[in-house]
Protein backbone atom coordinates (compact mmCIF):
# COMPACT_ATOMS: atom_id res chain seq x y z
CA UNK A 1 0.00 0.00 0.00
CA UNK A 2 1.23 3.68 -0.49
CA UNK A 3 0.31 6.64 1.76
CA UNK A 4 0.40 10.15 0.86
CA UNK A 5 2.81 12.42 3.27
CA UNK A 6 3.06 16.00 3.87
CA UNK A 7 6.03 17.50 5.03
CA UNK A 8 5.71 20.95 6.90
CA UNK A 9 7.85 24.10 8.27
CA UNK A 10 10.88 22.71 9.42
CA UNK A 11 9.96 19.07 8.33
CA UNK A 12 9.94 19.99 5.17
CA UNK A 13 13.19 21.73 5.20
CA UNK A 14 14.82 19.38 6.55
CA UNK A 15 13.33 16.28 3.94
CA UNK A 16 13.23 18.95 1.00
CA UNK A 17 9.86 17.70 -0.14
CA UNK A 18 6.66 19.25 0.23
CA UNK A 19 4.57 15.90 -0.22
CA UNK A 20 5.30 12.16 -1.49
CA UNK A 21 4.04 8.88 -2.01
CA UNK A 22 5.60 6.53 0.31
CA UNK A 23 4.97 2.65 0.10
CA UNK A 24 4.49 0.48 2.88
CA UNK A 25 3.70 -2.83 4.23
CA UNK A 26 -0.05 -3.93 4.99
CA UNK A 27 -0.82 -2.82 8.39
CA UNK A 28 1.82 -0.76 9.10
CA UNK A 29 1.29 1.60 11.53
CA UNK A 30 1.62 5.65 11.86
CA UNK A 31 5.01 4.46 14.39
CA UNK A 32 6.46 2.28 10.99
CA UNK A 33 5.60 5.32 8.17
CA UNK A 34 7.69 7.51 11.27
CA UNK A 35 10.80 5.06 11.06
CA UNK A 36 10.55 5.12 7.04
CA UNK A 37 10.45 8.90 6.50
CA UNK A 38 13.96 9.23 8.49
CA UNK A 39 15.20 6.23 6.64
CA UNK A 40 14.33 8.23 3.23
CA UNK A 41 15.51 11.73 4.38
CA UNK A 42 17.78 10.76 7.12
CA UNK A 43 17.96 14.70 8.18
CA UNK A 44 14.42 14.40 10.21
CA UNK A 45 15.82 12.24 12.64
CA UNK A 46 16.47 15.81 14.15
CA UNK A 47 12.80 16.66 14.53
CA UNK A 48 11.78 12.41 15.35
CA UNK A 49 11.15 13.25 18.94
CA UNK A 50 8.92 16.96 18.52
CA UNK A 51 7.15 15.63 15.07
CA UNK A 52 3.53 14.64 15.53
CA UNK A 53 1.14 12.74 12.89
CA UNK A 54 -2.03 13.64 11.49
CA UNK A 55 -4.12 10.94 9.61
CA UNK A 56 -6.44 12.54 6.91
CA UNK A 57 -6.59 15.51 9.17
CA UNK A 58 -6.82 13.85 12.98
CA UNK A 59 -3.58 14.20 15.29
CA UNK A 60 -2.49 10.01 15.33
CA UNK A 61 -0.66 8.62 17.73
CA UNK A 62 2.40 6.03 16.76
CA UNK A 63 0.41 2.52 17.01
CA UNK A 64 -2.56 3.98 14.68
CA UNK A 65 -2.96 1.85 11.98
CA UNK A 66 -2.26 3.15 8.42
CA UNK A 67 -4.42 2.16 5.15
CA UNK A 68 -3.93 2.66 1.33
CA UNK A 69 -4.56 6.14 0.00
CA UNK A 70 -4.26 7.52 3.55
CA UNK A 71 -3.03 11.26 3.87
CA UNK A 72 -0.23 11.67 6.34
CA UNK A 73 0.79 15.10 7.59
CA UNK A 74 4.36 15.20 9.51
CA UNK A 75 3.87 18.39 11.68
CA UNK A 76 6.17 19.69 13.97
CA UNK A 77 5.37 22.00 17.43
CA UNK A 78 2.79 24.65 15.93
CA UNK A 79 2.86 27.74 16.67
CA UNK A 80 0.14 29.39 15.28
CA UNK A 81 -1.59 32.43 16.91
CA UNK B 1 -31.05 36.27 6.76
CA UNK B 2 -27.20 37.07 5.44
CA UNK B 3 -24.88 34.18 5.17
CA UNK B 4 -21.49 34.93 7.32
CA UNK B 5 -18.44 32.71 6.50
CA UNK B 6 -17.93 32.44 10.37
CA UNK B 7 -14.12 30.31 10.21
CA UNK B 8 -11.49 31.25 7.84
CA UNK B 9 -7.52 30.84 6.86
CA UNK B 10 -7.09 33.47 4.61
CA UNK B 11 -4.12 35.03 2.78
CA UNK B 12 -6.28 38.43 3.17
CA UNK B 13 -5.38 40.97 5.86
CA UNK B 14 -7.88 40.35 8.72
CA UNK B 15 -10.50 42.89 9.33
CA UNK B 16 -11.57 42.52 12.97
CA UNK B 17 -14.24 44.45 12.93
CA UNK B 18 -15.89 41.94 10.48
CA UNK B 19 -14.89 38.82 12.31
CA UNK B 20 -16.49 41.01 15.42
CA UNK B 21 -19.60 40.83 12.89
CA UNK B 22 -19.90 38.00 11.75
CA UNK B 23 -20.46 36.92 15.66
CA UNK B 24 -23.11 39.55 16.93
CA UNK B 25 -26.47 39.25 17.23
CA UNK B 26 -29.38 41.00 18.84
CA UNK B 27 -29.84 38.19 21.37
CA UNK B 28 -26.53 38.43 22.30
CA UNK B 29 -26.09 41.31 24.74
CA UNK B 30 -22.08 40.50 24.77
CA UNK B 31 -19.36 40.10 22.67
CA UNK B 32 -15.74 39.25 23.10
CA UNK B 33 -12.97 39.80 20.07
CA UNK B 34 -9.27 38.34 20.50
CA UNK B 35 -6.83 39.87 18.21
CA UNK B 36 -3.82 38.70 17.96
CA UNK B 37 -0.81 41.24 16.52
CA UNK B 38 2.80 40.98 14.90
CA UNK B 39 5.06 42.20 17.69
CA UNK B 40 7.56 44.40 16.69
CA UNK B 41 10.41 42.18 19.47
CA UNK B 42 10.92 38.39 19.70
CA UNK B 43 13.44 37.90 22.93
CA UNK B 44 14.42 40.80 22.46
CA UNK B 45 15.31 41.19 18.73
CA UNK B 46 13.58 43.19 16.35
CA UNK B 47 11.27 41.34 14.00
CA UNK B 48 10.73 42.99 10.41
CA UNK B 49 8.00 39.99 10.34
CA UNK B 50 6.59 36.42 10.06
CA UNK B 51 5.64 34.07 7.69
CA UNK B 52 2.86 31.73 7.93
CA UNK B 53 2.63 28.07 6.97
CA UNK B 54 -1.09 26.37 7.04
CA UNK B 55 -2.25 22.50 6.72
CA UNK B 56 -5.31 24.37 5.32
CA UNK B 57 -7.32 21.53 4.85
CA UNK B 58 -7.02 20.03 8.61
CA UNK B 59 -6.73 23.72 9.72
CA UNK B 60 -10.17 24.28 8.41
CA UNK B 61 -11.31 21.46 10.22
CA UNK B 62 -9.93 21.82 13.38
CA UNK B 63 -11.91 25.08 13.20
CA UNK B 64 -14.62 23.55 12.70
CA UNK B 65 -14.15 21.20 15.82
CA UNK B 66 -13.07 24.67 17.90
CA UNK B 67 -16.78 26.25 17.26
CA UNK B 68 -18.50 22.95 17.86
CA UNK B 69 -16.48 22.25 21.14
CA UNK B 70 -17.19 26.06 22.33
CA UNK B 71 -20.46 25.72 21.67
CA UNK B 72 -21.08 22.84 23.61
CA UNK B 73 -19.90 24.14 26.36
CA UNK B 74 -20.87 27.38 26.24
CA UNK B 75 -24.62 29.36 25.56
CA UNK B 76 -22.87 30.85 22.23
CA UNK B 77 -24.93 32.62 19.83
CA UNK B 78 -22.03 33.72 17.22
CA UNK B 79 -18.87 32.68 16.89
CA UNK B 80 -16.02 33.31 14.07
CA UNK B 81 -12.75 33.26 13.53
CA UNK B 82 -10.04 33.62 10.93
CA UNK B 83 -6.42 33.29 11.11
CA UNK B 84 -4.01 34.66 8.41
CA UNK B 85 -1.31 32.90 6.23
CA UNK B 86 1.69 34.13 4.12
CA UNK B 87 4.21 36.89 4.88
CA UNK B 88 2.91 39.78 7.70
CA UNK B 89 4.27 42.63 8.89
CA UNK B 90 5.12 44.01 12.68
CA UNK B 91 1.47 45.28 13.45
CA UNK B 92 -0.57 43.44 11.08
CA UNK B 93 -3.35 41.38 12.68
CA UNK B 94 -2.52 37.56 12.34
CA UNK B 95 -5.36 35.63 13.95
CA UNK B 96 -9.52 37.41 14.98
CA UNK B 97 -11.93 35.27 17.29
CA UNK B 98 -15.33 36.69 18.28
CA UNK B 99 -17.57 35.23 20.41
CA UNK B 100 -21.29 36.69 21.26
CA UNK B 101 -23.16 35.50 24.31
CA UNK B 102 -25.89 36.14 26.27
CA UNK B 103 -23.78 36.77 29.34
CA UNK B 104 -20.61 37.96 29.18
CA UNK B 105 -19.17 35.48 31.17
CA UNK B 106 -19.72 33.32 28.78
CA UNK B 107 -18.19 35.43 26.14
CA UNK B 108 -14.99 35.81 27.94
CA UNK B 109 -14.27 32.32 28.51
CA UNK B 110 -15.50 30.69 25.50
CA UNK B 111 -13.46 33.70 23.50
CA UNK B 112 -10.65 32.31 25.34
CA UNK B 113 -10.86 28.91 24.72
CA UNK B 114 -11.25 29.33 21.44
CA UNK B 115 -8.20 31.36 20.95
CA UNK B 116 -6.23 28.97 23.56
CA UNK B 117 -7.75 25.73 20.84
CA UNK B 118 -6.44 27.35 18.24
CA UNK B 119 -2.77 28.54 19.15
CA UNK B 120 -2.60 24.59 20.29
CA UNK B 121 -4.63 22.60 17.39
CA UNK B 122 -4.06 24.29 14.58
CA UNK B 123 -1.47 22.92 12.18
CA UNK B 124 0.11 26.49 11.79
CA UNK B 125 3.97 27.33 11.76
CA UNK B 126 5.64 30.81 11.59
CA UNK B 127 9.14 32.02 10.72
CA UNK B 128 10.33 34.34 12.51
CA UNK B 129 12.09 37.24 10.31
CA UNK B 130 14.62 39.48 12.03
CA UNK B 131 15.81 42.51 11.40
CA UNK B 132 19.34 41.77 10.63
CA UNK B 133 18.19 39.39 8.12
CA UNK B 134 18.47 36.34 9.96
CA UNK B 135 15.01 33.97 10.24
CA UNK B 136 14.06 30.84 12.27
CA UNK B 137 10.98 28.50 12.47
CA UNK B 138 9.56 29.88 16.40
CA UNK B 139 9.79 27.26 19.05
CA UNK B 140 6.14 26.07 19.34
CA UNK B 141 4.76 22.76 21.25
CA UNK B 142 3.88 19.55 19.96
CA UNK B 143 0.24 19.95 18.13
CA UNK B 144 -2.52 18.70 20.25
CA UNK B 145 -4.81 15.82 19.45
CA UNK C 1 2.97 59.94 18.80
CA UNK C 2 -0.41 60.12 18.12
CA UNK C 3 -2.38 61.42 21.05
CA UNK C 4 -5.75 59.13 21.37
CA UNK C 5 -8.51 59.77 24.14
CA UNK C 6 -9.03 56.48 25.89
CA UNK C 7 -11.89 56.97 28.25
CA UNK C 8 -14.76 58.79 26.99
CA UNK C 9 -18.95 58.94 27.77
CA UNK C 10 -20.54 59.77 25.30
CA UNK C 11 -23.71 60.97 23.54
CA UNK C 12 -22.71 59.45 19.87
CA UNK C 13 -22.37 56.09 18.42
CA UNK C 14 -19.67 54.06 19.80
CA UNK C 15 -17.61 52.15 17.10
CA UNK C 16 -15.70 49.31 18.85
CA UNK C 17 -12.64 49.09 15.84
CA UNK C 18 -11.79 52.53 16.98
CA UNK C 19 -11.84 51.39 20.99
CA UNK C 20 -10.19 48.69 20.04
CA UNK C 21 -7.39 50.98 17.70
CA UNK C 22 -6.87 53.31 20.68
CA UNK C 23 -5.63 50.22 22.87
CA UNK C 24 -3.79 48.86 20.29
CA UNK C 25 0.35 48.81 20.20
CA UNK C 26 2.89 47.29 17.88
CA UNK C 27 4.90 46.07 21.51
CA UNK C 28 1.22 43.59 22.16
CA UNK C 29 0.34 40.30 20.89
CA UNK C 30 -2.90 40.24 22.05
CA UNK C 31 -5.70 42.67 22.10
CA UNK C 32 -8.99 41.90 24.24
CA UNK C 33 -12.34 43.66 23.03
CA UNK C 34 -15.86 43.72 24.92
CA UNK C 35 -18.57 45.00 23.17
CA UNK C 36 -21.98 46.00 25.08
CA UNK C 37 -25.01 45.79 22.67
CA UNK C 38 -28.73 46.07 23.32
CA UNK C 39 -30.94 42.87 23.28
CA UNK C 40 -34.36 42.79 21.93
CA UNK C 41 -35.58 40.78 24.58
CA UNK C 42 -35.33 41.48 28.30
CA UNK C 43 -37.24 39.04 30.72
CA UNK C 44 -39.01 38.12 27.43
CA UNK C 45 -40.75 41.51 26.81
CA UNK C 46 -39.85 43.07 23.47
CA UNK C 47 -37.11 45.66 23.67
CA UNK C 48 -37.76 48.81 21.90
CA UNK C 49 -34.54 50.67 23.20
CA UNK C 50 -32.84 52.39 26.02
CA UNK C 51 -32.10 55.42 27.56
CA UNK C 52 -28.88 55.76 29.82
CA UNK C 53 -28.46 58.62 32.31
CA UNK C 54 -24.98 59.52 33.23
CA UNK C 55 -23.77 60.92 36.62
CA UNK C 56 -21.22 62.59 34.22
CA UNK C 57 -17.80 64.01 35.85
CA UNK C 58 -18.11 61.16 38.10
CA UNK C 59 -18.13 58.58 35.54
CA UNK C 60 -15.58 60.27 33.91
CA UNK C 61 -13.45 59.79 36.92
CA UNK C 62 -14.68 56.74 37.40
CA UNK C 63 -13.04 55.41 33.95
CA UNK C 64 -9.75 56.73 34.99
CA UNK C 65 -9.43 55.02 38.38
CA UNK C 66 -10.48 52.05 36.59
CA UNK C 67 -7.51 52.42 34.04
CA UNK C 68 -5.25 53.07 37.08
CA UNK C 69 -6.34 49.86 38.71
CA UNK C 70 -6.21 47.70 35.76
CA UNK C 71 -2.22 48.79 34.81
CA UNK C 72 -1.68 48.17 38.91
CA UNK C 73 -2.86 44.75 38.49
CA UNK C 74 -1.67 43.44 34.97
CA UNK C 75 1.51 44.85 32.44
CA UNK C 76 -1.43 46.64 30.69
CA UNK C 77 0.38 47.58 27.59
CA UNK C 78 -2.86 49.81 26.05
CA UNK C 79 -6.51 50.60 27.27
CA UNK C 80 -9.69 52.19 26.29
CA UNK C 81 -13.08 52.17 26.98
CA UNK C 82 -16.20 54.07 25.64
CA UNK C 83 -19.95 54.08 27.15
CA UNK C 84 -22.79 55.51 25.70
CA UNK C 85 -25.62 57.76 26.97
CA UNK C 86 -28.80 59.12 25.90
CA UNK C 87 -31.13 57.09 23.20
CA UNK C 88 -29.79 53.97 22.03
CA UNK C 89 -31.68 51.01 19.89
CA UNK C 90 -31.85 47.65 19.73
CA UNK C 91 -28.38 46.54 18.38
CA UNK C 92 -26.52 49.26 18.92
CA UNK C 93 -23.82 49.71 21.04
CA UNK C 94 -23.70 51.13 24.67
CA UNK C 95 -20.32 49.95 25.90
CA UNK C 96 -16.97 49.18 24.46
CA UNK C 97 -13.31 48.04 26.53
CA UNK C 98 -10.49 47.08 24.74
CA UNK C 99 -6.91 46.09 26.37
CA UNK C 100 -3.94 45.21 24.83
CA UNK C 101 -0.98 43.54 26.58
CA UNK C 102 2.63 41.09 25.93
CA UNK C 103 0.55 37.87 26.40
CA UNK C 104 -3.46 37.02 25.94
CA UNK C 105 -4.11 35.65 29.14
CA UNK C 106 -3.31 39.33 30.87
CA UNK C 107 -5.49 40.95 28.40
CA UNK C 108 -8.32 38.64 28.99
CA UNK C 109 -7.98 39.49 33.14
CA UNK C 110 -7.49 42.99 32.61
CA UNK C 111 -10.33 43.43 30.23
CA UNK C 112 -12.93 40.95 32.34
CA UNK C 113 -11.84 43.11 35.02
CA UNK C 114 -12.54 46.45 33.45
CA UNK C 115 -16.04 46.06 32.28
CA UNK C 116 -17.33 44.39 35.77
CA UNK C 117 -16.06 47.69 37.46
CA UNK C 118 -17.95 49.59 34.54
CA UNK C 119 -20.42 47.95 35.82
CA UNK C 120 -20.62 48.15 39.16
CA UNK C 121 -18.56 51.58 39.73
CA UNK C 122 -20.18 53.44 36.94
CA UNK C 123 -22.58 55.72 37.75
CA UNK C 124 -25.36 54.74 35.16
CA UNK C 125 -28.82 54.24 34.72
CA UNK C 126 -30.60 52.85 32.12
CA UNK C 127 -34.73 52.55 30.99
CA UNK C 128 -35.83 50.28 29.16
CA UNK C 129 -38.13 51.21 26.54
CA UNK C 130 -40.53 48.66 25.48
CA UNK C 131 -42.72 47.52 22.15
CA UNK C 132 -45.74 47.88 24.58
CA UNK C 133 -44.95 51.91 24.79
CA UNK C 134 -44.36 50.80 28.67
CA UNK C 135 -40.82 51.86 30.54
CA UNK C 136 -38.65 51.08 33.57
CA UNK C 137 -35.34 52.27 35.07
CA UNK C 138 -33.75 48.57 35.21
CA UNK C 139 -33.03 47.61 38.44
CA UNK C 140 -29.72 47.33 39.32
CA UNK C 141 -27.32 47.01 42.40
CA UNK C 142 -25.68 49.58 44.71
CA UNK C 143 -23.23 51.06 43.00
CA UNK C 144 -19.46 49.92 44.64
CA UNK C 145 -17.10 51.85 46.55
CA UNK D 1 -23.55 75.04 55.32
CA UNK D 2 -24.78 74.09 51.87
CA UNK D 3 -24.40 71.29 49.99
CA UNK D 4 -25.17 70.80 46.28
CA UNK D 5 -27.49 68.01 45.82
CA UNK D 6 -27.97 65.86 42.20
CA UNK D 7 -30.30 63.64 41.84
CA UNK D 8 -30.50 60.44 39.07
CA UNK D 9 -32.54 58.56 37.51
CA UNK D 10 -35.13 57.36 40.17
CA UNK D 11 -34.40 59.64 42.43
CA UNK D 12 -34.52 62.40 40.27
CA UNK D 13 -38.43 61.16 38.82
CA UNK D 14 -39.37 61.22 43.15
CA UNK D 15 -37.76 64.18 44.36
CA UNK D 16 -39.10 65.85 40.48
CA UNK D 17 -35.81 67.74 40.83
CA UNK D 18 -32.44 67.69 39.43
CA UNK D 19 -30.06 69.36 41.92
CA UNK D 20 -31.04 71.73 44.33
CA UNK D 21 -28.94 73.31 46.97
CA UNK D 22 -29.68 71.97 50.71
CA UNK D 23 -28.62 74.14 53.58
CA UNK D 24 -27.55 71.64 56.58
CA UNK D 25 -26.41 72.35 60.25
CA UNK D 26 -22.16 72.60 60.88
CA UNK D 27 -20.71 69.02 60.65
CA UNK D 28 -23.43 67.48 59.20
CA UNK D 29 -22.65 64.28 57.57
CA UNK D 30 -23.72 62.15 54.58
CA UNK D 31 -26.37 60.49 56.81
CA UNK D 32 -28.09 63.65 57.94
CA UNK D 33 -27.96 64.82 54.47
CA UNK D 34 -29.98 61.49 53.90
CA UNK D 35 -32.70 62.64 56.36
CA UNK D 36 -33.13 66.04 55.11
CA UNK D 37 -33.85 65.21 51.80
CA UNK D 38 -36.39 62.81 52.34
CA UNK D 39 -37.68 65.25 54.35
CA UNK D 40 -37.77 67.86 51.49
CA UNK D 41 -39.10 65.33 49.30
CA UNK D 42 -41.12 62.74 51.22
CA UNK D 43 -41.43 60.06 48.14
CA UNK D 44 -37.84 59.74 48.04
CA UNK D 45 -38.56 57.25 50.68
CA UNK D 46 -39.49 54.37 48.61
CA UNK D 47 -35.50 54.52 47.66
CA UNK D 48 -33.89 55.16 51.41
CA UNK D 49 -32.83 51.83 51.41
CA UNK D 50 -31.35 51.03 48.18
CA UNK D 51 -29.98 54.78 47.07
CA UNK D 52 -26.23 55.29 47.85
CA UNK D 53 -24.28 58.72 47.99
CA UNK D 54 -21.57 60.31 46.76
CA UNK D 55 -19.31 63.35 47.88
CA UNK D 56 -17.23 65.34 45.28
CA UNK D 57 -17.44 62.30 43.25
CA UNK D 58 -16.58 59.47 45.78
CA UNK D 59 -19.06 57.35 47.02
CA UNK D 60 -19.04 58.07 50.68
CA UNK D 61 -20.63 56.12 53.66
CA UNK D 62 -23.26 57.86 55.70
CA UNK D 63 -21.28 58.78 58.60
CA UNK D 64 -18.90 61.01 56.22
CA UNK D 65 -18.85 64.17 57.23
CA UNK D 66 -20.24 67.30 54.85
CA UNK D 67 -18.73 70.27 54.32
CA UNK D 68 -19.73 73.41 52.61
CA UNK D 69 -19.98 73.83 49.33
CA UNK D 70 -19.81 69.67 48.81
CA UNK D 71 -20.71 68.62 45.04
CA UNK D 72 -23.31 65.51 46.42
CA UNK D 73 -24.95 62.58 43.84
CA UNK D 74 -27.95 60.73 44.88
CA UNK D 75 -27.23 57.39 42.66
CA UNK D 76 -30.04 54.75 42.87
CA UNK D 77 -28.54 50.89 42.00
CA UNK D 78 -26.23 51.43 38.96
CA UNK D 79 -27.07 49.39 35.70
CA UNK D 80 -24.74 50.51 33.35
CA UNK D 81 -23.14 47.92 30.29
Amino acid sequence: MKVRVLYFAAARDLASVESERVPLKERASVGDLAGEIVRLHPSLKALERSVRFSVNFEVAERDAPLRDGDEVGVLPPVAGG
Amino acid sequence: MKVKKTAMITRRPIDPSKVLAAAADDAAGGAVLFVGTIRKKSDGKRVRGLSYEVYREMAERKMGDIEAEARRRWPVIGIAMSHRYGELEVGEVSVAVAVSCEHRADAFEACRYSIDAIKGTLPMWKKERFADGTETWVKGAPIEG
